[in-house]
């Protein structure tokens, strides 16, 4: 009986250790997919400003103020995209209103944006007091219903997702469905990190995560966690 | 009549745009700037503005909390805030706190022109692209 | 002696799994705080800049030549500070020239940044064949010299860093050495992340990494990672 604790013990350990790792690769792979993606968008688009801006110049000085201002509408039009972009990339790292205005508009905008970008229906229905959740779970919560929200997207082909919170005095819960294709819970993927990410989290505040799914039916994931102070 | 502008914002050549547009304007006059929010209720005092321009994420005391705290001592003062953030969410959040204006930081000048002198006439304003979004 | 096994492992597994929750919460940390970074950074100066354009405009109009040049001036100079943030963000996500030109060249670029920034002198010394160098391994060599120069400039206050790296065919060894103030090894900190990822970067490749440190002598790491194939 010892051994089999022991044996539990260790296989553990090895997977807190690989799971320790995992992140530290995949950390470095966002960071490396972050940089890449301010080089080719903002960097890039900066770079052609300052040419732009360095032709205004000359226009002015060689041409006319007018064909100048002519090519100064053209510079800020690429301002314009550019902030459009950098605006993207802020919000994919961390939306700020997280730490603004609290969980509950950064979820909705969210789920809006979802629906905008892939066409599809998302239902929210919340019940409770928001105002006054600590920072952690606002984090915690978002990137759960993010990390739900997109795998449903990549992986499920809905025509329907819902997504449920409830916050009590003492505990949270929140259940995502999706009515996709949904997918066998036995079948271990390499490289995917998500759904453990998942689960250690909700792990890290001492709650629980189900997750149930039929092919051909959909899934529910279903996230209770206890608030403290 | 002058209408004196205080301009409350932590970037420092931002600050220096928004003055320098101000300047070509003979009604407009900034006669106080502050890096935070912090400070607000202090250069209101001293100064008596007809409009505050309020950036809204500063390192203390950011724009919505100083406008509410602005608003407690001065109900009638005109608050316009400044904002990188297009969501509608901000737009609503800062409206609640008492401002009557909200503009993006990526206005033209013109939009910074027409919304200080509505704002300072007792209207509201709202930048075009964030009453799209609304 | 079973029960000794039996408790460091679970003290193992309960390191491990802390250590996973505090990557998590490192990494979430570093979304906002670049996130913050981009926001204050080139959003802003984007968003002035088409400012700065209107500016150039009207002075042209309502004022004379000569400003309207000066005035455009500074908005190319603007535009030159944004892109200027923009590469200095892009390189502390993650030197793209790492994967472009590999370990050497963006080590010597890295120590250089570091001592001009700091005005400190920091000496590089490099043996052996780098340009073999599988990525894994660049990787990580240059984000354990970084989190070293880096905490040596934080914490130490030295006159002098060295940096040695040695190549081998199956093994690199890395030293790091700062004249600085030193520290007690024994002292935990909390929410210091930097050895801990370093420990944790080694283990994963099987290497060894050791810290030699005297209050007021300053501080050594050793770091020894075999290369496999
Ligand atoms: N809502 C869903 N519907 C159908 N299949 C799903 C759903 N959620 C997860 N899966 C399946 O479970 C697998 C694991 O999901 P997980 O989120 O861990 O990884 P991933 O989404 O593939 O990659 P990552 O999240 O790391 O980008 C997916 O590859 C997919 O096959
Ligand atoms: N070269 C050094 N000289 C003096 N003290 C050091 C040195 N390196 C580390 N320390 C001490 O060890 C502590 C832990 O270092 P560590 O890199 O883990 O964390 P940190 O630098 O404080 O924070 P982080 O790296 O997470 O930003 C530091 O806070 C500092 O007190
Ligand atoms: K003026
Ligand atoms: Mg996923
Ligand atoms: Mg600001
Ligand atoms: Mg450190």
């Amino acid at each position: 009986d010892d051994f089999k604790n022991i044996s539990d013990l260790i296989e553990d350990a090895n997977q807190k250790q690989s799971f320790g790792l995992q992140i530290i690769e995949a950390q470095e792979e966002e960071r490396r997919r972050i940089s890449r993606e301010i080089h080719d968008g903002p960097a890039q688009m900066l770079a052609n400003i300052l040419l732009r801006a360095d032709l205004v110049d000359r226009t002015f000085r060689e041409r006319s103020r007018k064909e100048a201002m002519e090519e100064m509408k053209s510079m800020r039009q690429m301002v314009r995209s550019s902030l459009y972009e950098v605006r993207r990339i802020i919000y994919d790292l961390r939306p700020m209103a997280l730490d603004d205005l609290g969980l509950l508009p950064t979820i909705r905008k969210y789920l809006s944006n979802v629906e905008d970008y892939h066409k599809i229906s998302i239902e929210l229905s919340e019940r409770g007091e928001f105002t006054s959740l600590q920072s952690k779970y606002e984090v915690a919560l978002f990137r759960l219903i993010q990390e739900s929200v997109q795998n449903a997207m990549k992986h499920a082909k809905p025509s329907l997702v819902q997504v449920k919170i409830e916050i009590k005095s003492n505990q949270v819960t929140v259940v995502i469905c999706d009515n996709g294709i949904g997918f066998d819970l036995e079948q271990k993927k390499d490289k995917s990190f998500g759904l453990i990410g998942m689960r250690e989290r909700v792990e890290m505040l001492d709650g629980e995560l189900k997750i149930d799914s039929k092919l051909g039916k959909g899934t529910t994931i279903y996230i209770k966690i206890p608030l403290t102070d | 009549m002058t209408k004196k502008i205080v301009l409350i914002d932590d970037h420092v050549l931002f600050r220096e745009g928004v003055k320098r547009i101000l300047d070509f304007e003979k009604d407009f006059e900034v006669v106080a700037e502050g890096d935070d929010g912090d400070e607000v209720i202090e250069i209101v005092d001293k100064h008596q503005p007809d409009v505050v321009l309020m950036d809204i994420n500063m390192p203390n005391i950011n724009g919505v909390q100083a406008t509410k705290r602005l608003f407690s001592k001065y109900p009638d003062v005109r608050v316009i805030i400044l904002s990188i953030h297009d969501d509608e969410n901000y737009v609503t959040h800062a409206l609640k706190s008492g401002a009557q204006g909200y503009l993006l930081k990526e206005m033209d000048s013109q939009a910074l022109i027409d919304a200080i002198k509505i704002v300072s006439d007792g209207g509201s304003y709202l930048h075009p692209k964030v009453t799209h979004n609304l």
